[in-house]
């Protein structure tokens, strides 16, 4: 029995914690306690996963069960999310004159969905863990409802959030239609077989590069980003892939072999769509939520190298390899924005100045650590050596190189160097302004600690995987 | 032989000791102390260190008379390994560098003693005797060097010494390009130098394969046969190439008539009696390359002549006393290649000496003579200096007389034996009549040799002064040496009487070692290519050369100047051309100067338009699909909605094409 | 022939693709989430019809349960919005709804 | 047993920035504790230089921990490691840094007024990640270093450069990485097929002639950047003129040579027969840009864009002397590396001590120094006469050999690469006349003060190796020799297996080869 | 082509009706009574099918719950501000992907057609097999899932909807709320730039575009200052 609680626990503890949170909250009316409840479950969920969750078998096992990898990314969202809560803890105070119970409810139950999403080993449980990951995010993105940005924001994530449920619903009806099942292994084993059974996975795969923000279907993402407050847009921006990714190393292995061009073709198209139309950004979220199409372009990389053996042998090889670059690739991700978004938030602390790049200027001079560390987050995104952002462009790439495809290879790295350049224009703007020019608006207020806290974590988490890839490589490759 | 490597250390010492005097008085300076008091222990430190050096040279002559080849070799230490040879800092004391040596240390040291009196009160007094003595260190290098690289150092050790010399009072701009100019057409002739040397050290292979920059390793290999022709004759061009750079012949000898911007002490010692010579030395010393290769050789003589002729035609009309020296300089050099490029090479060898001295002791007088009209050189601004400066008068008029090949003076002898060497010689180009041809040429030269030397004594000693200066005595420092070099220019006659009046030729006995390296090829064919009766009728017609000019240059300059101004005007095209040099200034300044600055302007603009607009362009196209990629996001989710259905369908059409 | 071959995809499709042109041209909120409903009530109908009278029975219709019910949570929380937004811009105009861009 | 010395290298600098970043001293105390970490590295530099074997052509005091392993499918993976090791090649090299961060201290010192602290932090960093550049014997540390050495250069161009810092320093960043990013790719390449990152293994694993050509083409396009070579080099001459002293010195004398050193250890040392396939052109290519390099520089009218122009003619230089893939050539590549470094950097250390003074770099604003300040066109001239080659100062030693290797390989080449003396004669000889001699033009010039402690100190560091060089060549060739004569071998097995592979049949190849050995110049 | 069949296509073809009335009618209200009246003849269709449990659950929770919630808030929002609703800009491009899908669809349908035996067994849908399969073993899992997911839609309606504790009047609240136009940066008339510099005193002419023109042409939604 207690092997059943254990391997259910990464996904039941964040719920429970969130149920139970409700109740407390509607009866002692005190929001702290809500807060830590959910911290305790988190980080009950992260434990948990490194308690060896991962890989027993058990009760309805055949629907539910955490791999290696499966338990990395749950971790990792539970440890995002863990993150969030504390970068928002009085972020939003002065606002909204009292702090909102119901954030810490809705910030457990994100993990709780890619949990199940990563684990899942039954089509409907993808669908259901993506649902579960997106209601609250709505709701996150629409907290500050009196502000225009946000509720726009969140309605348009909304509707076209509705709209790739209908794709992913109808392309499962599809696949069950075809295969009578939706097991995923029963799945895997007739890829290809059946034009209707692919065309559904295409179905399901258009819902997730929704999720992923992924080229054709990104254009939801720097209008949530901006609108959502800093601390929820930090989240979107760890924990949203994370679920993505989660579903697409499940729903991948569905597409016959030969499709993988048009993975790549998506994956190119993300790369140069996000970077590009970063490039002249002036408002710096919208330029990290770019940057993030980016991003998920280089993963889908990964994934259709992953995808492009055609014989088994050498196909489990690099769907293996593909799926340990893109969970590396997440967390390192993950870290560094949930970096840059929090340095943001840390010098915004509820306001709106820091919203431009113009009120970044001579930055270095006012807030130098500040300065400094968004110094290091943005070269960790850009993917700059010292930082674990290095290592994760060098491992997707190696495994399209891996599966021989050079020139795509090629191409995807030279336009990410596209990408390096509105990066540096950003440390630019904070280290090299003229003696002259006037400062942008200085933040006022103290640092508040806990979101202090959040960003140094994240912050030792990019050194670290910067300096010392191997420990996640293994934990990953376990 | 353990004192040899002495030779060239000891100017080397006395550079470094003057230079950390001239670094006091820099100090002393700021305050002012005594500067006349530190100048006599300058110059004492300077002349020394040469005079040290002459003596060990005389030593290392009698030295090496009991050695076997009359030949002592010696290395200091390695300096580069190249991978296949090492190269070290290797030195030979033989025949041919030991009167080099002599000559040079000699010269030097009377010039250093002229010197300390010439440069008395002049601030950067230490300064020029650093360079001073620096420069015949580096000759005395370039002279004792047993491979090309060490006379390589040598090489451009003294054009880097004629740079900062020429450009000494470096206030002025126009000494100061002098100096620039004179490094950068070196420079020219050293790129043929450089690639001659890469080519030696390439294909100038011993029996086993192996290159080497030794002189002796080359000449030998040479000899031997192992070398191609083609390569032979690449390598003798190269050479002569550096050798034209240095020597100041035609194309690149523009540099030596600007280099007089430097003190006179300077152009003696290096644009008269040294430097200059160096070509020719290195031509005498790599002389199996050259009479291996009968186009280089020919070459050699008819450049040289050309200059001869060339240069003398400038001297007749200069106005400066220093330049008329300055052309009479190159068109003495075209002689010594015009004898060399006809294998007369013991004759060219004994007319470098004779006119180390001559002009050596022409310049110094001159030197005094702009001294004492207080840095007067215009000549039509001179006259009637023999009564104001009687010595001086005297010595030049010695110098003059052996330039001028006055019979009997050491001057006569030497040219006569190249004017002998070049009809008996080796047929240039391979035919007899071109050593006509080039005889007759020598001959032409001599004449207006004969003639600028004594327009130049006579419009500067003789006749009434033409300026309102009265000239005042020199110290006796700058007229001893005078009076010695008179004596050298007299005394070198010896060396090499011509064989008519008996086998007393101690130069060309002592030479053998060197010459005789390929037996039939060195001088033995000059001996015996004359007869009796042709000789006499050659030392007739040289004394006659001679005398014609003398008597035309008394004729037109005795009577004072107005006379001869109207002779000049009567040929006004070629009076005028000469006067403008030719306009080769001009067309230098055309062809390089400005096709250099243009090529510099058109580099610049086409590395900011082209390749750097390249760059910039992608930027700028990566920059147009960031706005176009911006336009897209209009913010209306209706086409947000859009792309996401057309991204759908396309996926799954693709999808379904692909299976 | 029976409607239960190829037609009844035939009407899940056309549902399907009458729901994606209804988000995609109209511009009422209330209508695009109403279309929304349709596209998710054609995969109900494609599982049943997929499933009628194979061993799958209780499967398809457990899944058209949950999809059911997930579509109830998503048209709660888009009802919510589309209040939230009106009480905003007083309109349900999507157009209004386009301030972030670039 | 003594594998303690490189990390070391390594380690001061980085531990050096580490302390200046966190310790709270004043201003000077600051800029001392960084002068000591610099101070502690040179001398560990020299005293490498001396414990230095000079007789063994393979790394010594190699220092190696796993870092890594790459999983490459099927089970095994590619170990990845922390590995150390130096080499004749790479021991002038790691000296040179060593020797030039005492200098870029000290010649900082004069100009960096504000944020001192961010500077001294920077400019360690840079030499500890220029360290890791030379000393890196695993291809992936070897570009994990090759990246991090970008960083410092951008924010000390970016922080404390001239009005267009911001636009030059950004250049310099982009382009250099978008070289270096397609070397990751050809790294990749090679892990997964050949199944190893270690240098040395990938140096005597014989890799197929099209692989070889391949990989080659991508190193080659990262270090023609870094070099830079003509087409690739219009970021240089921008770069120097917005970066201060320090900047400029150590991008002059260190970064440039990275690539001339990536293309030696990696592009000749691991694709022999690549290099020897396309040795004649890249020579042509760098014959040209010293050509080019050279009429560049004369057409400038700003000193320091002058000598800018000037390192690409010399590195022009190096790039032929090593493709003449020859004895003479490499050993001439190896020392001109070193000598560019000490006289460009000299002649940069100058242009930054008149800038202090006149905040103005114009030549046409200078002109008779030579009497104002005496004892800087001492040094000026003699900085000038070692760049243009000299004999009896570094310049000379290292281009004969470049020259003479050039000439060996092909006497055409030799013929366009020495035109290089010449031009380089004209350009420097027109810069130094126009400011150190004639009257003087500017009354400001009047009153400059001559060279102070601080710049003779930090002069005479860098002129007393640059006469050593020049007399004693030898001292710094012999070590060099044996990995030298080891690279000529490799360059001979390169010939053979390109001859196999051009000769359809056995007996050609044999004739190829033949043919090929006897006469080295054939082309 | 027996009985049922008959019944299916009408049925098939009343859904078809009403589904197109949702779409294209103008008037929201309408639509809204369409879609009621496709969700009955689907619940038709399930019957036919032979899914009786699945059609009381189409009715009572379509029907029934999500259609009334629509009708509320169309009662909420006030039915005039509804009645003339425009048809987007380009629902040209709307309608091609629509037709594209309909064409990919048809494709499919055939191939599913043909591939599906067509089995007699008529084992119909019992509620016993359906709650054995969700609350026994089978689908718990998911079932316990949707659970959740509507927990946190209702937490999610309850965070969006909250009102704000003071009570104000709609009217008083919309204009405090309303949009306030001016542009979303404070983007002052860029200063006489020095040499190129544009106004974040960065470079213009290299890869730093001027962008202040760019950020003043476009106006964006400031955050109402509280």
């Amino acid at each position: 029995m207690s092997d059943d609680l254990l391997r259910f626990a990464p996904i039941a503890l964040p719920i429970a914690g969130a149920v139970l949170g409700m109740l407390l909250e509607a009866l002692l009316r005190k929001p702290k306690v809500a807060m830590w409840l959910t911290v305790a479950s988190l980080a009950g969920s992260i434990v948990s996963v490194f308690g060896g969750a991962t890989g027993l078998a058990g009760y309805g096992s055949e629907l539910y069960t955490l791999d290696a990898a499966g338990g990395i990314l749950t971790a990792g969202a539970s440890a995002f999310a863990l993150l969030a809560l504390f970068l928002s803890v009085n972020y939003l105070k002065p606002q909204d004159d009292e702090f909102p119970g119901e954030i810490p409810i809705l910030l457990a139950l994100v993990p709780a969905g890619i949990g199940i999403i990563a684990g899942a080993r039954h089509a409907m449980m993808i669908f259901l863990g993506i649902e579960l990951l997106s209601v609250p995010l709505y709701a996150l993105v629409a907290l500050r409802r009196a502000n225009a940005a946000a509720v726009e924001g969140a309605v348009k994530y909304f509707l076209l959030g509705a709209f790739a449920a209908g794709f992913i619903t109808f392309g499962m009806s599809l696949l069950f239609a075809s295969e009578h099942s939706l097991d995923l292994d029963a799945l895997r084993a007739a890829a290809g077989r059946s034009p209707v059974a692919a065309a559904g996975t295409a179905l399901f795969l258009a819902g997730l590069l929704f999720k992923l923000s992924a080229a054709p279907f990104h254009f939801w993402t720097p209008d949530a980003y901006e609108g959502a407050a800093t601390p929820v847009t930090a989240l979107m921006a760890s924990t949203t892939k994370i679920g993505a990714v989660a579903g697409l190393l499940k729903i991948t292995p569905l597409l016959p072999a030969s499709a993988w061009p048009a993975l790549a073709a998506i994956a190119l198209l993300s790369i140069a769509a996000g970077n590009f139309g970063a490039l002249l950004q002036d408002r710096v979220k919208r330029i990290l939520a770019y940057s993030s199409v980016a991003h998920a372009g280089t993963i889908l990389l990964a994934l259709a190298a992953g995808l492009s053996a055609a014989d088994p042998a050498l196909a489990a090889d690099l769907h293996s390899a593909a799926s340990r670059a893109s969970v590396y690739y997440l967390i390192a991700y993950g870290a560094s924005a949930f970096g840059a978004f929090g340095i943001i938030a840390i010098l915004e602390r509820g306001g709106d100045r820091f919203r431009t790049i113009g009120d970044f200027r001579g930055l270095s001079r006012r807030q130098p650590a500040a300065a400094w560390l968004l110094t290091f987050f943005l070269l960790s995104l850009g993917g700059i050596p010292p930082t674990g952002g290095f290592w994760a462009k060098y491992f997707v790439f190696a495994t399209a190189v891996q599966a021989g495809q050079l020139w795509i290879a090629v191409a995807g790295i030279i336009l990410s160097v596209v990408g390096v350049a509105y990066y540096l224009r950003i440390v630019a703007t904070c280290f090299m302004a003229s003696e002259d020019a006037e400062l942008g608006a200085p933040p006022q207020g103290k640092v508040p600690l806990p979101a202090l806290l959040a960003t140094l974590a994240a912050g030792v988490g990019v050194l670290v995987l910067g300096f010392a890839p191997a420990e996640l490589l293994g934990l990953i490759g376990r | 032989m353990s004192l040899l490597p002495l030779i060239p250390l000891f100017p080397l010492v006395g550079a470094a000791a003057c230079a950390i005097l001239h670094a006091r008085t820099l100090a002393a300076r700021r305050r002012d102390a005594g500067a006349a008091q530190n100048e006599r222990v300058v110059g004492a430190i300077a002349t020394l260190a040469i005079v040290a050096s002459f003596a060990v040279s005389v030593a290392g002559f009698f030295i090496i008379q009991h050695e076997p080849e009359r030949r002592v070799a010696w290395i200091v230490s390695n300096w580069i390994p190249t991978g296949g040879q090492t190269i070290d800092f290797g030195f030979v004391l033989d025949p041919l560098s030991s009167v080099m040596c002599l000559v040079v240390s000699g010269v030097g040291a009377l010039i250093h003693m002229y010197a300390t009196g010439y440069m008395r009160g002049d601030k950067g007094y230490a300064r020029f005797f650093t360079y001073l003595n620096l420069f015949v260190a580096a000759m005395l290098i370039l002279v004792l060097a047993d491979s090309l690289p060490i006379l390589f150092i040598g090489w451009e050790g003294v054009g880097l010494c004629s740079y900062l010399l020429i450009g000494f009072w470096h206030e002025n701009m126009k000494y100061a390009e002098a100096g620039q100019k004179a490094f950068v057409v070196n420079r020219i002739g050293d790129f043929g130098f450089l690639l001659a040397m890469f080519g030696a050290a390439t294909w100038c292979v011993d029996a086993a394969g192996k290159g080497s920059f030794q002189f002796a390793a080359i000449n030998e290999s040479v000899l031997a046969g192992h070398v191609e022709p083609w390569q032979v004759t690449v390598i003798g061009l190269l050479l002569f190439v550096g050798a034209c750079g240095k020597s100041a012949q035609l194309p690149l000898y523009v540099w030596l008539p600007d280099a007089m911007a430097g003190p006179t002490p300077v152009s003696a010692l290096i644009h008269a009696a040294t430097m200059v010579t160096a070509g020719v030395y290195l031509v005498i010393r790599m002389h199996p390359i050259f009479d291996a290769s009968v186009l280089a050789s020919s070459v050699v003589a008819c450049v040289g002549a050309a200059t001869a002729l060339f240069a003398a035609t400038m001297g007749l009309v200069a106005r400066d006393i220093k330049k008329v020296l300055a052309y009479s300089t190159i068109s003495q050099l075209g002689f010594l290649f015009l004898g060399a490029g006809c294998g007369a090479y013991d004759a060219s060898f004994y007319h470098l000496v004779t006119h180390a001295f001559f002009k050596a002791l022409l310049f110094l007088g001159a030197g005094a003579v702009i001294l004492a009209m207080h840095h007067e050189q215009d000549l039509f601004k001179m006259g009637g200096l023999k009564r104001a400066l009687p010595l001086e008068y005297r010595t030049m008029f010695v110098g003059a007389a052996a330039l001028a090949g006055i019979p009997l003076m050491s001057g006569f002898f030497s040219k006569d034996e190249i004017l002998g060497g070049v009809l008996a010689g080796r047929p240039v180009f391979g035919n007899e009549q071109i050593n006509l041809v080039l005889y007759v040429v020598g001959a032409a030269t001599a004449l207006m040799t004969a003639f600028y030397t004594f327009r130049l004594i006579y419009l500067a000693f003789e006749g009434e002064s033409r300026s309102n200066e009265h000239p005042h005595a020199n110290p006796a420092s700058m007229t001893i040496p005078l009076a010695a070099l008179a004596l050298l220019t007299i005394a070198a006659a010896a060396l090499g009487l011509p064989s008519v009046f008996g086998e007393f030729k101690p130069l060309e006995h002592w030479l053998n070692p060197v010459l005789e390296l390929g037996g039939e090829s060195g001088n033995a064919a000059k001996a015996h290519g004359l007869s009796h009766s042709a000789q006499w009728l050659l030392l007739g017609a040289s004394a006659a050369i001679a005398m014609i000019g003398y008597s035309l240059a008394r004729a037109t300059y005795g009577g004072g100047l107005a006379k001869s101004r109207a002779r000049a005007e009567a040929m006004p095209g070629i009076y005028k051309t000469l006067v403008d040099r030719w306009y080769v200034d001009e067309l230098y300044h055309a062809v390089f100067t400005k096709t250099l600055r243009l090529a510099g302007v058109v580099a610049g603009l086409f590395d900011a338009y082209v390749v750097d607009g390249a760059v910039n362009g992608v930027a700028a196209s990566a920059k147009r699909a960031a706005a176009a990629a911006r336009g897209l996001a209009d913010g209306k989710l209706q086409s947000y909605s859009l792309w996401f259905g057309a991204g759908a369908v396309a996926l799954v059409a693709a999808v379904l094409l692909l299976i | 022939m029976t409607f239960f071959g190829a037609p009844v995809y035939f009407l899940a499709v056309a549902l399907f693709a009458l729901g994606i042109f209804g988000f995609l041209t109209r511009r009422n909120a209330i209508v695009v989430l109403m279309s929304v409903e349709l596209m998710l009530n054609a995969a109900n109908l494609t599982f049943l019809a997929a499933a009628r009278g194979t061993a799958h029975v209780h499967e398809a219709s457990a899944y058209a349960i949950f999809i059911i019910l997930v579509a109830a949570a998503e048209a709660a929380v888009g009802l919510a919005l589309v209040l939230a937004l009106f009480r905003i811009k007083q309109s349900t105009d999507l157009d209004v709804a386009s301030d972030l861009k670039g | 047993m003594n594998d303690w010395i490189l990390p070391l290298l390594v380690g001061i600098p980085a531990l050096g920035a580490l302390a200046v970043a966190l310790a709270p001293a004043k201003r000077d105390g600051l800029f001392s504790l960084a002068l000591l970490f610099c101070a502690a590295e040179a001398a560990l530099a020299i005293f490498t230089f001396t414990k230095f074997d000079g007789t063994n052509p393979n790394e010594q005091f190699s220092f190696s921990r796993p870092w890594f392993a790459l999983p490459t499918g099927a089970g095994e993976a590619v170990p990845v490691a922390f590995h150390l090791g130096i080499d004749g090649l790479s021991l002038l090299l790691v000296a040179l840094s060593g020797l030039l961060a005492p200098v870029i201290l000290l010649s900082a010192k004069g100009h960096i007024e504000r944020r001192e602290r961010e500077f001294l932090v920077w400019s360690l960093v840079m030499i500890a990640g220029m360290q890791g550049v030379f000393l890196s014997r695993d291809l992936l540390l070897f570009y994990f270093f090759w990246e991090i050495s970008l960083i410092p250069l951008y924010f000390i161009i970016g922080i404390w450069g001239g009005p267009r810092r911001v636009y030059a320093t950004v250049k310099f960043f982009l382009y250099t990485l978008a070289g270096s990013v397609v070397m990751l790719i050809a790294l990749l390449y090679l892990a997964y097929n050949f199944g190893t990152v270690a240098i040395q293994e990938l140096s005597t694993k014989d890799i197929p002639v099209r692989a070889q050509l391949g990989c080659f083409l991508a190193f080659a396009l990262a270090f023609a950047i870094k070099v830079p070579m003509v087409p690739f080099h219009t970021w240089l001459p921008d770069a120097h003129v917005e970066a201060p002293t320090a900047g400029s010195i150590v991008l002059a004398g260190v970064l440039l040579k990275m690539g001339t050193y990536g293309f030696l250890r990696l592009g000749v040392g691991m694709f022999p027969a690549a290099a020897v396939q396309c040795g004649p052109w890249i020579a042509g290519i760098g014959a040209a840009g010293i050509i080019y390099g050279s009429l560049l520089a004369y057409g400038q009218s700003d000193m320091k864009k002058l000598i800018a122009c000037s390192s690409v003619a010399h590195m022009g230089t190096i790039v032929v002397g090593m493709f003449a893939l020859n004895a003479a050539g490499l050993r001439g590549g190896i020392l001109q590396m070193i000598n560019h470094g000490l006289s460009t950097g000299l002649l940069f250390l100058l242009v930054g001590v008149l800038y202090e003074r006149r905040h103005v770099r114009e030549i046409a604003e200078f002109g008779g120094l030579a009497q104002v300040i005496p004892a800087f066109a001492v040094v000026l001239t003699v900085a000038t006469f070692s760049s243009i080659g000299l004999p009896g100062l570094n310049g000379f030693p290292g281009e004969f050999l470049c020259l003479k290797g050039a000439f060996d390989a092909s006497p055409l080449l030799g013929a366009a690469a020495a035109v290089g003396t010449v031009l380089g004669a004209v350009y420097m000889l027109s810069m130094l006349r126009r400011v150190a001699f004639g009257p003087i033009t500017r009354g400001e010039n009047q009153k400059l003060i001559d060279l102070n402690g601080r710049e003779w100190a930090s002069a005479i560091i860098l002129l007393i190796p640059m006469v050593w060089i020049g007399l004693q060549p030898s001292l710094f060739i012999k070590p060099t020799e044996p990995a030298v004569d080891l690279l000529i071998s490799q360059i001979e097995k390169g010939r053979r297996s390109l001859a196999l592979e051009n000769g359809a049949s056995l007996k050609i190849a044999n004739a190829g080869a033949a043919e090929t050995g006897k006469s080295g110049g054939r082309r | 082509m027996n009985f049922a069949d008959i019944l299916a296509y009408t049925l098939g073809a009343a859904t078809l009706a009403a589904a197109l009335g949702v779409v294209l009618r103008r008037d929201a209200v309408v639509a809204a009574m369409n879609l009621v009246l496709s969700f009955f003849c689907l619940s038709g269709i399930y019957l036919i099918l032979g899914f009786p449990f699945l059609a009381a659950i189409q009715i009572l929770v379509y029907a029934g719950a999500i259609m009334v919630l629509f009708l509320f808030v169309i009662m909420l929002l006030g039915v005039s501000t509804l009645a003339r609703t425009p048809v987007g800009a380009r629902s040209g491009l709307g309608a091609a992907i629509a037709l594209a899908v309909v064409v990919e669809g048809a494709v499919l349908s055939v191939k599913l057609a043909s591939g599906a035996a067509a089995n007699t067994a008529a084992t119909t849908e019992t509620v016993a097999g359906v709650s054995e399969l969700l609350f026994k073993q089978g689908l718990v899992l998911p079932f316990e899932i949707t659970g959740v997911v509507l927990l946190a839609a209702m937490v999610a309606v309850v965070v969006i909807g909250r009102r704000d504790l003071r009570v104000r009047s709609v009217a008083d609240f919309a204009r405090e709320h309303a949009f306030d136009p001016r542009p979303l940066v404070t983007s002052m008339p860029p200063p006489a730039a020095p040499d190129g510099l544009d106004a974040h005193g960065l470079h213009t002419n290299g890869i730093i575009k001027n962008n202040a023109r760019a950020a003043g042409e476009h106006h964006n939604s400031e955050e109402i200052a509280k």
